[in-house]
């Protein structure tokens, strides 16, 4: 038979783009017998940033204990694993409420709706971050002490 | 000398004070919102700290997140550059009250001039030519008629909190003061919260010159020139240029003198500009800008100072480098806008920009974070380019631009490029013959 | 039976130049037991403009009767149909030998390699432009009169 | 004024004539190799015309296809650049005798300085400080001998007919002599088919300081001060600056006298720098470029002065824009030459550029004819762009050019941008200390 194989060059252009629009760096399509795969690599992440519409709530001075950040679940978490829980805001991070105290939470600890998880200190004001869930703490990622900007990922809720 | 200065800006203006302070030694932190992960200064900056997510209300204007940043980052100065907080008192105070350097004027000439009819009041004491108006703000249409009988038709009405148009209204005659009166109040209420108005003459055609000012807060007071940025759609500045074709060598040294006396008797301090009309050979006082100008770089493309090298080193208690006699004016410059909007419609045009090739060669400088894959994000303004040209005369000059502006590439979204060839070509442009209303005519004439 | 594999330089080459056009790294097709993957990292294509070695005659003042060029039908002409004749100087042409002559050649007729075809004048210098092959005029592409560049398509002759 | 002038030239230099061209008003033709299709400079001309094959012997250097191409698109006037036929007399006098102006000295001129052993007896007669040599060619082994004893050790034998280091051998003492003579009139006939050699003494450790002239033909001459090209590989220069670390303004005025009293005598018209090797606070000749410099913009920058604009008048007949006395030193400036080499192996590296990016912002300026998507041909020499900085003093300039350095991108090729980047940061550099032989050094150091 040996009939000649059909290069769809279309269809490379075409997931060309979407590698593109995607940020991916690699995809590959399989159907009845016909694979396409393209990659790229080294090339720079495209910012997905959604158009988030502006939130009805200012983030004028902190209230001391935040509203649980829908936000923060949103935005810049792309490269998250689900169930992380980002900053809402840049500051210092305290894992406990006084210095040498126990710390609000371990890795394993069952947590519940709004418990606190940490303390972002911004301006000088102690910023309580509640749970935006309840379930189990598999993760913490940020140390006592440790500066976060916004978005950044602090622990893993699952 | 500082050592780490946070950039509370975005777009161009930050990249521009990112080259000063790399210029300068000086380590920088690019502060963001999610949308500007990928902006040119974050990637040049040393340190750069997310602050928040696209909405300017919840990054470059959350003074919170600024000033947390500049904490954590140990920057010891910032520098709002031009919009969002670089004319906020509270901002400014706030930041000096974290022992961090506000990297620009004292809180309270910030205040005093943010505030248009304080504003007004202080330019009348500090010997600034105003125009005639309302000694304050304007309430009742019984007052509103008292004035206009002093200071004559046609009269504008302007929201003390305004800016950028809103809240403005003309009155050709006193039949027409009761409503104007009233939409003014209605805009500014809506738009500033506060519906305080006031009263001036309006002025039929004149240009708009502004002079700029350098202060190290130590009482050594320069100007440097006037720019003429009488090129204007809906109030919002389209090209600049120095010096002004209207303006000869007295008047301009005559209002340079006006302008250092009125700031040496305030004892203002970092870069300024004081915005006037002028309307035959008379100067009155609009608006202080208590902060860097967008077009900054054609004065300094015709001084050789370099304003924002100027700026922090005043904020860092350091003097001026230069005295008024050292100042000299050379050549003549022009800076075109280019806005990320279509050059008729203006409908704003941000994505990705797929090709990106700038004019080089003898007298060309562009200032803009643009680069080739760069996307244009919608959230913010969209101004995303300056291109200044400086030439040994004005002819010179404007042959350079057309032939830089023939060079310069932005491909995969509508730029004002366009429309600034078109000007460079335009017999009234070339001629210098232009006032404040004359660019929405020419626009309005291209449309029939 | 072990048929030889059989290389398909043509769709290699395809993929290598959608590669080149997509920014992509890797393609890679399949179909029916067929698979071609091509890929390329970081290095950057070499233009394959081949460094031509300067040839030994020098290009000074032109003879009166040019040698048949053979780089004229080497270079410049990759859109150019075949048995085009490409002007192997920058000047005018002249299709007759005299103003008011009939002219060296016309459409469908038959010339010998070594024939004139036209006059390209350089510099007030005549130079003859001799037919490169035998063969029959299809298509002139030029006026009398005309200035033309160095490769420029003259006449084809198949 | 011309109307149209053909640029015989390629690459940035050919660009640069064509913004001067356009910011006159003169329409251009751009002539190219098939190699050059897609240059910048072809792109933007008015016309252009290809004249040959890759080859530059079969294009830029093709004397009857760019004269026919002259003819053919009516241009008034013939811009050789700089290299290819910038410096043939023949071409000079065949472009005039077909009634086309030629942007550049007189034919007699360009020979007289295109022959070393001339140019330096002219220099003599000129009043120009030589370097102690021979009077004329040297051939045997006991002239060499005879004029070694009068000049002293160590020296150097040079080809009359050379450049570019090809043809030159250095004798340390007189047992080296027969050996160098030998191999430098060897290498004299392989270059340029002429083995006659001129001897002269070796200066240990000397700079490269050159002084640009500026003339209308019509007795205005004037200089525009110096340029320190003492950093060089292979006698090619890697970085200049204007003004030297190395002067002070009393030797910069001497020498500038001499120079234009020297120009003066001879009648010289148009551009033409005259090459000098500084030591121990004396000039000594090397040789005059009767021709525009590719370091033409450092000058520019800390002058104002467009010098191809003035070559342009010129050579129209038009007088000088400016007097001495017109003419003023404003700030430092360097250029860095940047070449798709590898920056340590200095491999050429053509090929395709994927990215470019240039660096923007106050007192930087790129003369480039790259793009992204541009392809460098492999035929021509590896200058692909010029970094010009400018700034007040040379601290600022330096502190600049980092900065810029930082900015500018260039994916898909090697450039030298690195070892600029080094050089920026080097201390020998940035005291200023360095003389022609430092960089070879320098470069020697980092292969340990």
């Amino acid at each position: 038979m040996g009939s000649k194989l059909d290069i769809d060059e279309k269809q490379v252009k075409r997931l060309a783009v979407l590698l593109d629009e995607t940020g991916l760096t690699e995809i590959e399509v399989e159907e009845a017998g016909r694979r396409i795969k393209v990659a790229r690599q080294g090339a720079p992440p495209i910012a997905h940033a959604p158009v988030a519409a502006a939130p009805a709530v200012p983030a004028a001075a902190p209230a001391n204990t935040l509203a649980p950040s829908p936000q923060s679940s949103q935005t810049n978490d792309q490269g998250n694993a689900p169930g992380t829980v980002t900053s809402p805001m840049v500051g210092t991070i305290y894992t406990a409420p006084d210095p040498g105290a126990a710390a609000f939470v371990s890795v394993g600890d069952t947590v519940s709706e709004g418990q606190t998880l940490l303390i972002i200190e911004a301006m000088k004001v102690m910023n309580n971050l509640p749970s935006p869930r309840a379930g189990k703490v598999t993760e913490i990622l940020v140390r006592d002490g440790q500066p976060v900007e916004y978005g950044e990922a602090l622990m893993v809720i699952v | 000398m500082f050592e780490k200065i946070l950039i509370a800006n975005r777009g161009e203006i930050a990249l521009r004070i990112h080259r000063a302070c790399r210029e300068m030694g000086i380590k920088t932190v690019a502060v963001h919102s999610t949308a500007d992960e990928e902006a040119m200064h974050v990637r040049l900056a040393d340190e750069s700290v997310c602050i928040g997510p696209p909405s300017s209300r919840e990054s470059y204007l959350n003074i919170p997140a600024i000033i947390s940043a500049a904490t954590i980052t140990g920057a010891d100065a910032i520098h709002p550059g031009v919009g969002f907080l670089s004319e906020n008192a509270t901002f400014a105070a706030m930041v000096e009250e974290h022992n961090i350097a506000f990297i620009g004027p004292k809180p309270e000439h910030i205040a005093l001039m943010g505030d248009k009819v304080a504003a007004k009041e202080a330019a009348r004491t500090l010997g600034l030519p105003v125009v005639p108006g309302s000694q304050g703000a304007v309430t009742t249409e019984n007052e509103a008629k008292a004035v206009a009988a002093e200071i004559g038709f046609p009269l504008l009405i302007k929201a003390a909190a305004g800016g950028g148009g809103r809240g403005m209204k003309i009155a050709q005659n006193e039949s027409e003061l009761p409503q104007a009166l009233a939409m003014a109040r209605n805009e500014a209420r809506a738009a500033f919260n506060n519906d305080q108005v006031y009263m001036e003459r309006y002025l039929a055609g004149p240009r708009h010159i502004e002079v700029q000012i350098l202060a190290d807060g130590q009482g050594n007071i320069v100007h440097l020139g006037e720019r003429d940025c009488s090129l204007q759609r809906r109030h919002q500045k389209v090209l600049e240029e120095a010096p002004s074709p209207a303006l000869n060598e007295t008047q301009r040294r005559a209002i340079g003198k006006t302008a250092v006396t009125a700031m040496k008797k305030l004892g203002y301090r970092s870069v300024g500009t004081i915005e006037f009309l002028f309307e035959d050979g008379e100067f009155y006082f609009i608006e202080m800008n208590t902060r860097l100008q967008v077009e900054h770089p054609i004065t300094e493309a015709i001084t050789g100072v370099d304003l924002v090298r100027e700026q922090i080193r005043a904020a860092d208690g350091g003097i001026l480098s230069v005295k008024q006699r050292d100042i000299t004016f050379s050549g003549h410059a022009i800076e075109c806008r280019i806005n990320a909007e279509h050059w008729r419609t203006f409908v704003p045009s941000p994505g990705k920009v797929r090709g990106y090739h700038v004019p080089g060669g003898m007298g060309v400088r562009v200032d803009s974070g643009l680069y080739a894959g760069y996307s244009v994000p919608p959230h913010y303004d969209s101004l995303i380019a300056k291109l200044i040209v400086h030439g040994i005369t004005r002819e010179d000059c404007l042959m350079r631009l057309r032939r830089a502006l023939e060079e310069y590439v932005v491909d995969g979204i509508e730029t004002t490029i366009p429309l600034h060839q078109r000007l460079a070509s335009t017999q009234a442009f070339m001629n210098g013959n232009y006032n404040i209303h004359w660019l929405e005519g020419y626009l309005a004439d291209l449309d029939d």
